[in-house]
């Protein structure tokens, strides 16, 4: 087997860390590719469900970005967002995934380099972490 | 304004777990588990508490209907029933009475199955009465009849928390039996030891420390091949042997031929594992084996069935509390419909009809002369109806072109009949065929009792009124047994029927409806004073002694070819329940199933190209059937798996209708298939 | 069963020379439901998107997937192509592998190209799930409002009555004309404020469409794009009036410096503004020093106001020119005078004598009472040493800030605000003077510290784009919206509570009580899908099904392929 | 009717003038859920079983459109009509509660830290229980152990849904754990995500009446892991369930929320 290749889900809401995303892009900012981006509208319209089954299957880490608290086109969405995630991130831990494997940030439409950097550190923190170990779980 | 809470018992499996239907002015609402039950301890399966969803649904068959040239159409009750007594009486006139056919059923009450059965021996004069547990546990009855003396559970479903050991077979329990699947849980969480045996890996299995993956149709093999390690490395309690037990030495001479060596080539059974396995049930202070359908459904079931009981004696596991040999009945009320005398054998309490002595006292109790021949059985019913010998089939709520093996030979069986009455609660795959169709109440809207798989007689209560003109079966009994002119169908209430049984059947001799009011029962109850009997053989057998029977392992009758090289094995899932009449049409148990599927292991799904979730069809010498793939590593390689409840791809166009000689049970778990992408 | 296409760009060596397109094709057409798959160098030309609908019509295909750059800049393109083509365009699918995937992999083609077919195989599988949507409509009332009545309202108003639109001006003060009352020139063109001012009110006032409001607040809005209604509260009286539009220019204020540089205690030490009241009444002082980036480009404020270097600018050069003797220096940080125009006129200032310094951050300008005026002490960084200068006045130049009451407005119209206190429109390039609430629109330094002319210009934008619909006379919802199923819903009022719009209401449907999402108020964010326990709300487009059909697509091609 | 019937029937339709009784009785050898009109016999109430009263009523209140309905309730169904009233399930007005202080040996059995009811009608009041053995267990050992112990309790999961059918809180029809969407495992057992949406649906709602857990068949720990998920509630936003006063539903709402900037990433 060679070295551990995570598999990394991104939600990324349209209009803030999208953006960075593309920004990035446009940049030519290099980074590990292992994050596939779903495109939401909101990070607020995440639903926890999708991460539980995300982890639960096997995926590796997942990343829930969004605007800057404050900065939300929808208003109030990320706060919700903000509410919500801790708690998901506790229940992981509850039973025993490891809660680092979900990780919530702001990434603003301008912020190409702090995308860069989120996603490098992230992908940094689940090469570490190891494979989920829910892969190897037989339900 | 009225809401009740009425505590009744689930109409699904074998468990016969009580609730309480909740209804509102004659709506049922929900289902409250009975918190006080012995069985259910406030607990059900998802069957359970969805079992209120389909009663009410607007598909119920609401009005007697009768076939005029090919349409059916609305009659009175007095039409459909007076059309079903002329039919019979000018059949039975012409081609005697042999050439009609009651099929009752294991859904309906013990009561219900009582006139049944004595409609058919004493109005029409037919022993020609049987129902569906011949295609479930005909052999089981068969089988531990010869081995114990006695064809029932010997132990009770409580029993199963305090085991040291459960070793279970052809039984995919926490699926089927889901409250009896979570007694061995917890048994196996507190510490005992649990042995699967399955050609697939089950939910239990995968939870048991010990799980056992044989070749379908090997089962005597392996089942040898433990007594054959039993007795050589000296495990034999022998003081049970010697006092309890005959024809010993007879076993011991061809279970010496099933050597773990040879048992490992038969059946794929590592010799290791089987030796462990040898090991752990017959040392143990408590073992109980319990199985199912997968050893039962075998042209070869009875033998297999004795080939269960002898380990039981050779290790002294039975008589004793969490011990014996345990079938898990599928049916709410399959026990009792045995037990009723819905057998062509038997009369009820299993009193055979060829004695004599047994025809003359159910002469003298119901006024009648009867015939002491004994009868067909379905399957061979439906062999006969397609060859012309049958002429009419009455049937109450069994839907044969669903249930029965090779559906396309059924389907031929029903149009050559002369005349075919059905009563049930849906129109089914069945009743098309029906020249009369009659609406039956169900579970809920009617009075009686179930016997579940551990012997207990558990009440059956109304909560709501039947849709439109809908009766209870034994109403509809009584009703033709009175058309038809014969005595002893004057009954005003169940609790009278009941009595009637009681004094008929000697183990359900103390048994009686005021008497379920305050307690539970388990028969065998002989009298009003008994308390019932948990446990059978304690301190021996009845019939003097146990038999060992030197039964030997044969190939099943169909083996796989170059143009069928696959291993076809039926049965059900959790979710649906067998033909579907009532699951498929409960929202919440379709959502979780909605489609027929094949489990393929993922070694035979590659090289044919199939991937999960594609269309294949399954083809055997009798038909083919198109369906959903499931590919996993969950099934024995050369194995595959299709559940029998959708009649849109139904598992029995493709089973092989041969039938074990001595229960006449047919093979519904092996046989042989090829897969191929649609 | 979905007849899906699936269609790889190059984008000429961007995509193809990193992500093997071939492989990820011939990948694509072992995908479930894909029937067509094919590369193109550029998918977006007129060659690559031709290419397309002929293969939509040979191959019958009801779903297409674009993999390629972004979708928030070529989406549109890509369905209306498909619409060309007889496709519903929302049967059609983005997949990013040039922002997402080529360009920030540049180094890792094998791992490139994996994740290429990772989110083509995702985008496929949301594609099978598409289902074909209409664009709802509604009806705009031909009435604009425009909050605000300084500069950039008045240019906006001015516009839209010009355009014969009927338009309510409200304005809080008893006067229209804000900030610039107070400003008697404006640089650096030089300006008249009043003419420009009155040359605005006149067009409104003269004009039979104009209703204007002094004195009044809008202190209630209900409603959505083409049916808002607001109320206008003076102290006399609460008036509702319905518009299909609507105009935010609630402007900003100058940052008081309360107690910076002896602002409030050293005499003489005064703002931009009250300088500029003093130059209106030509009280020009003989010695001034102007401090820049009071208050901004610091921590907690850390923006650049972008006007006040001008403003300075254009102040010392008015005094240079009424005093040729008078002492100005202008102390900064960085000089902000962009364009052709304000550069010239630096330099302008520079010849007449402006003494420009520059400070630092670490070592502001210390400011000293005398006997008769102020001194200040600067260190000058360029030529590194401490200078002292004599002042009669210390003009503090401090930035716009947002109003005080931002919040409220905020709140009173649904629209978010950065963390400044400025209002934060759709995007700043794709949707400029919008916000993401539709029907609604922002100009001028509500939106941003700005200069007069740029003020004008977004005025006239926000009308141009507040005239569309109410030109049009009807709206297009665009198919993202919110709906309950109403088989699953419990009425339990989670989405209701999630709405940032207000757009969902309990009704009784068949005497069932169900959550009802009015479409029009709906602006797609999808936050009560993810507050709605049972799955009941979903979201055009973003399926609760679809995006879960994404992460599976996910789990098989990129777990269980590599096991 | 025995002496607690009659007691049960004076509070419910003379001091609570109520119209109907929800309680418990002794029927056919068994203990019965009964309701009963005013001046019906309740027969021998029985209140040693803790049926969980408030669902049940819950199936039966959608077709009763008057009267008020008295309901015997512990502590815990106090809390869990509270939250349904909240969320308009069921009319404040329409309900009595006649508060039943629980048995020392019941609140062992739950773990039970808040077993007096507002106003005690029936027993005897008792002090509640801190600790929860098994919880402490698990917060003590790593990750990883904790995760080999939940596998190995779901792993037995057969997906009755008694956890969700029998809950006093959990009152959709369809239920999002239903979806292939979400818990993809087909047959049984479902997989991990089915008990961690589980878990989070109900942090802001679980009023531990344990319900789950008693109905359970495979005695899967659920009260346990109800609990866990109510103390990072609590220490994440100090919020716990059960009155009718704070916002509902507590991760839906903007209450309690002071974001003013960024430090909230986690």
């Amino acid at each position: 087997m060679s070295e551990f290749n995570p598999t990394i889900l991104a939600f990324c809401c349209n209009w803030c860390s999208y953006a960075g995303a593309d920004l990035a892009g446009v940049s030519r900012l290099q980074m590990p590719p292992n994050v596939h981006v779903i495109r939401v509208m909101c990070s607020a319209a995440v639903k926890p469900e999708y991460v539980f089954k995300a982890l639960s299957q096997g995926i590796d880490g997942v990343l829930v970005l969004g605007c800057h608290i404050g900065d939300c086109h929808y208003m109030t969405g990320n706060h919700r967002t903000a509410k919500r995630f801790p708690l998901a991130q506790k229940i992981l831990n509850d039973v025993g995934i490891d809660e680092t494997r979900l990780k919530l940030d702001w990434v603003s439409a301008a912020e190409g380099e702090k995308f860069q950097q989120v996603i490098t550190e992230f992908v940094g923190v689940i090469k570490k972490l190891g494979p989920n170990p829910l892969r190897e779980v037989k339900f | 304004m009225s809401v009740k809470h009425v505590l009744t018992t689930c109409p699904y499996c074998g468990c016969g777990c009580n609730f309480y239907l909740q209804v509102v002015d004659n709506r049922l609402v929900g289902v409250v588990p009975c918190k006080t039950d012995e069985i259910g301890q406030g607990r059900l399966c998802i069957k359970g508490y969805n079992a209120y969803a389909f009663v009410q649904n607007p598909d119920r068959l609401t009005h007697p209907m009768v076939r005029d040239g090919h349409q059916l159409r609305k009659a009175t009750w007095d039409e459909a029933l007076d059309r079903i007594v002329s039919e019979i009486k000018k059949i039975v006139s012409k081609h005697g009475p042999d050439s009609v056919v009651v099929f009752a059923s294991a859904r309906c009450t013990n009561e219900e199955n009582y006139l049944m059965q004595k409609f058919a021996r004493a109005a029409i004069g037919t022993n020609n009465v049987d129902h569906c547990a011949r295609l479930c546990h005909a052999s089981t009855v068969a089988g531990l009849v010869y081995s114990f003396g006695s064809g029932a559970m010997t132990n009770s479903i409580p029993e199963f928390e305090n085991a040291d050991c459960i070793l279970v077979t052809g039984s995919n329990t926490l699926e089927t039996h889901p409250l009896i699947g979570a007694r061995i849980v917890k048994a196996l969480y507190s510490g005992a030891k649990v042995i699967v045996v399955d050609p697939r890996e089950t939910p239990l299995s995968r939870l048991a420390q010990l799980s056992l993956h044989q070749k379908p149709g090997t089962d005597i093999a392996w089942i040898h091949g433990i007594a054959n390690v039993i007795i050589s490395e000296d495990l034999v309690d022998k003081e049970f042997v010697a006092t309890k037990t005959k024809h010993f030495e007879e076993l011991k001479k061809v279970v010496a031929e099933y050597t773990p060596e040879k048992v490992e080539k038969l059946t794929g059974i590592p010799k290791e594992k089987l030796m462990e396995v040898a090991r752990v049930y017959a040392k143990s202070k408590k073992s109980m084996i319990a199985y199912a359908m997968g050893i039962t459904q075998h042209s070869n079931g009875t033998a297999i069935v004795k080939s269960l009981a002898n380990l039981s004696m050779l290790t002294g596991h039975i008589g004793k509390e969490s011990t014996g040999v345990n079938p898990l009945r599928g049916q709410n009320n399959v026990q009792g419909a045995c037990d009723a005398g819905s057998l062509p054998n038997f009369y009820p309490g299993y009193q055979l009809v060829a004695n004599g002595d047994m025809k003359a006292k159910f002469e003298k109790a119901w006024g009648q002369t009867l015939s002491d021949k004994p009868g067909l059985t379905i399957t061979e019913a439906i062999e006969k109806a397609a060859t012309g010998e049958i002429k009419a089939v009455i049937t109450f709520g069994e839907n044969m072109m669903i249930s029965d093996p090779d559906i396309t030979h059924v389907e031929k069986a029903l149009s050559n009949l002369e005349f075919f009455a059905v009563a049930d609660i849906f129109p089914t795959e069945t009743s098309k065929f029906a020249h009369v169709v009659l609406p039956a109440a169900c579970y809920a809207e009617k009075d009686g009792t179930f016997t579940n798989t551990d012997r207990k007689v558990r009440r059956v209560r109304k909560a709501v009124d039947g849709p439109g003109e809908a009766l209870p079966d034994w109403e509809i009994v009584c009703e033709l047994g009175r058309r038809y002119g014969a005595q002893g169908f004057d009954f005003n209430s169940v609790s009278d029927i009941m009595d009637e049984f009681a004094s008929v059947a000697p183990a359900y001799g103390g048994i009686s409806f005021d008497r379920l009011e305050k307690e539970m029962l388990t028969w065998p109850c002989p009298s009003k004073d008994h308390a019932g009997t948990r446990i059978l053989h304690v301190g021996g057998f009845k019939i003097g002694k146990g038999q060992f029977a030197p039964v030997s392992h044969e190939p099943p009758a169909e083996e796989p070819s170059e143009d069928y090289p696959m291993i076809l094995t039926t049965g059900r899932n959790l979710f649906q329940y067998h033909t579907g009449t009532m699951t498929r049409r409960t929202p919440k148990l379709e959502r979780e199933s909605p489609e027929p599927y094949v489990e393929i292991h993922k070694a035979d799904a590659k090289p044919l190209g199939v991937e999960d979730g594609d269309r294949v069809r399954i083809s055997s010498r009798r038909g083919s059937i198109t369906l959903a793939a499931r590919v996993t590593d969950r099934i024995t390689e050369g194995v595959i798996f299709v559940p029998f409840h959708y009649a849109e791809a139904a598992a029995n166009m493709l089973t092989n209708p041969v039938l074990d000689p001595i229960a006449k049970i047919p093979e519904l778990k092996v046989c042989a298939a090829r897969v191929e992408k649609a | 069963m979905a007849r899906i296409g699936v269609f790889i760009c190059h984008c000429g060596h961007n995509i193809a020379s990193v992500v093997d397109v071939e492989k990820v094709t011939e990948f694509a057409k072992t995908l479930p439901g894909v029937v067509f798959a094919s590369h193109n160098m550029y998918s977006c030309s007129e060659e690559g998107l031709g290419s397309i609908r002929d293969s939509i019509e040979e191959n019958k295909l009801d779903r297409i997937v674009v993999a390629a750059c972004t979708p928030r800049t070529h989406e549109p393109l890509f369905r209306r192509n498909c619409e060309r083509a007889g496709v519903n365009k929302y049967l059609f699918e983005f997949v990013n592998i040039r922002e997402h995937c080529s360009w920030i992999h540049a180094k890792e083609p094998e791992d490139a190209t994996r994740k290429a077919m990772n989110l083509v195989a995702m985008g496929v599988a949301k594609a099978a799930l598409l289902e074909p949507q209409t664009e709802g409509e509604s009806n705009v009332v031909p009435v604009a409002l425009v909050i605000g009545g300084g500069i950039s309202g008045l240019a906006a108003a001015s516009a839209l009555v010009s355009q014969g639109i009927e338009t309510h001006l409200v304005e809080k003060e008893a006067s229209l004309g804000g900030i610039l009352r107070d400003i008697e020139v404006i640089g650096p063109e030089m300006t008249e404020s009043k003419k420009l001012i009155e040359e605005l009110k006149r067009s409104i006032e003269c004009s039979p469409k104009a209703h204007i409001h002094l004195s009044s607040r809008v202190t209630g809005l209900t409603g959505f794009i083409g049916n808002f209604e607001a109320t206008i509260s003076s102290e006399k009286c609460d008036e509702k009036v319905k518009v299909g539009a609507i105009i935010v220019a609630t402007g900003g204020r100058e940052f008081i410096p309360k107690g910076e540089y002896g602002y409030g205690s050293l005499p003489g030490v005064i703002t931009q503004l009250e300088l500029e009241k003093m130059l209106a009444k030509k009280e020009f002082p003989e010695k001034t020093v102007f401090i820049q980036c009071v208050g901004s480009r610091q921590p907690g404020r850390d923006f650049c106001s972008r006007m006040c270097c001008n403003t300075s600018i254009k102040n010392a050069i008015r005094i240079k020119e009424a005093k040729p003797d008078a002492r100005v220096s202008v102390l900064h940080r960085d000089i902000m005078s962009y364009g052709t125009l304000a550069e010239r006129v630096y330099m302008e200032a520079a010849e007449k004598g402006v003494r420009f310094m520059r400070y630092s951050l670490e070592r502001i300008p210390m400011i000293k009472k005398k006997d008769s005026g102020l001194s200040v002490e600067v260190y000058d960084e360029t030529l590194d040493e401490v200078i002292q200068l004599d002042a009669d006045n210390v003009v503090l130049a401090t930035p716009m800030v947002p109003i005080d009451d931002v919040k409220d407005v905020a709140m009173l119209l649904k629209v978010p605000v950065d963390k400044y206190g400025f209002f934060l429109e759709a995007h700043v390039k794709l949707r400029p003077v919008e916000f993401a609430t539709e029907g609604v629109f922002i100009c001028g330094t509500a939106r941003w510290p700005s200069q007069v002319s740029e003020c004008i210009a977004q005025g006239l934008a926000a009308a141009a784009k507040a005239s569309v619909p109410i030109r049009e006379g009807k709206v297009v919802i665009e198919p993202i919206t919110a709906f309950s199923d109403s088989e699953k819903c419990i009425a339990c009022g989670n989405c209701v509570i999630a709405c940032p719009y207000e757009a969902i209401e309990i009704v009784e449907i068949d005497s069932k009580k169900q959550a009802k999402v009015n479409e029009a108020q709906c602006k797609g964010c999808g936050n009560c899908v993810a507050a709605c326990h049972n799955d009941a709300m979903q979201q055009k487009g973003f399926g609760t099904r679809q995006l879960g059909a994404m992460i599976d697509a996910l789990i098989k091609n990129a777990l269980e392929v590599s096991e | 009717m025995n002496e607690l019937g009659k007691k049960l029937c004076d509070i419910a339709f003379d001091k609570q003038k109520a119209d109907y009784l929800l309680a418990m009785r002794e029927e056919s050898g068994n203990v019965a859920p009964v309701f009963i009109s005013k001046g019906e016999d309740i027969g021998e109430a029985n209140i040693d079983y803790p049926y969980q009263l408030v669902t049940i009523l819950s199936r039966i209140y959608p077709w009763l459109n008057k009267g008020k309905i008295a309901i015997v309730a512990r502590r815990c169904d106090e809390k869990a009509l509270n939250e349904t009233i909240k969320r308009g399930l069921f009319d404040g007005n329409r309900i009595a509660v006649i508060g039943l202080a629980c048995s020392k040996e019941q609140i062992k059995k739950c773990r039970c830290n808040d077993p007096v009811p507002t106003k005690v009608d029936i027993g005897e009041p008792n002090n509640g229980v801190n600790t929860d053995e098994l919880m402490n267990k698990l917060q003590r050992i790593s990750p990883e152990e904790r995760m080999d112990f939940w596998v190995r309790q779901f792993k037995k999961c057969n997906k009755c849904f008694a956890c969700t059918t029998n809950c006093p809180v959990c009152f959709c029809e369809d239920c999002v754990l239903e979806e292939r969407t979400f818990v993809a495992e087909k047959g049984i057992p479902p997989g991990l995500s089915f008990h961690m949406i589980r878990t989070f649906h109900l942090a802001d709602k679980c009023i531990e009446c344990g319900e789950c857990e008693r109905s359970c068949p495979v005695d899967i720990p659920l009260l346990t892991l109800r609990k866990m998920a109510l103390k990072d509630i609590k220490d994440l936003y100090n919020f716990k369930p059960g009155d009718r006063e704070t916002a509902s539903p507590m991760l839906t709402t903007l209450e309690g929320e002071l974001l003013e900037d960024d430090t909230h990433v986690c």
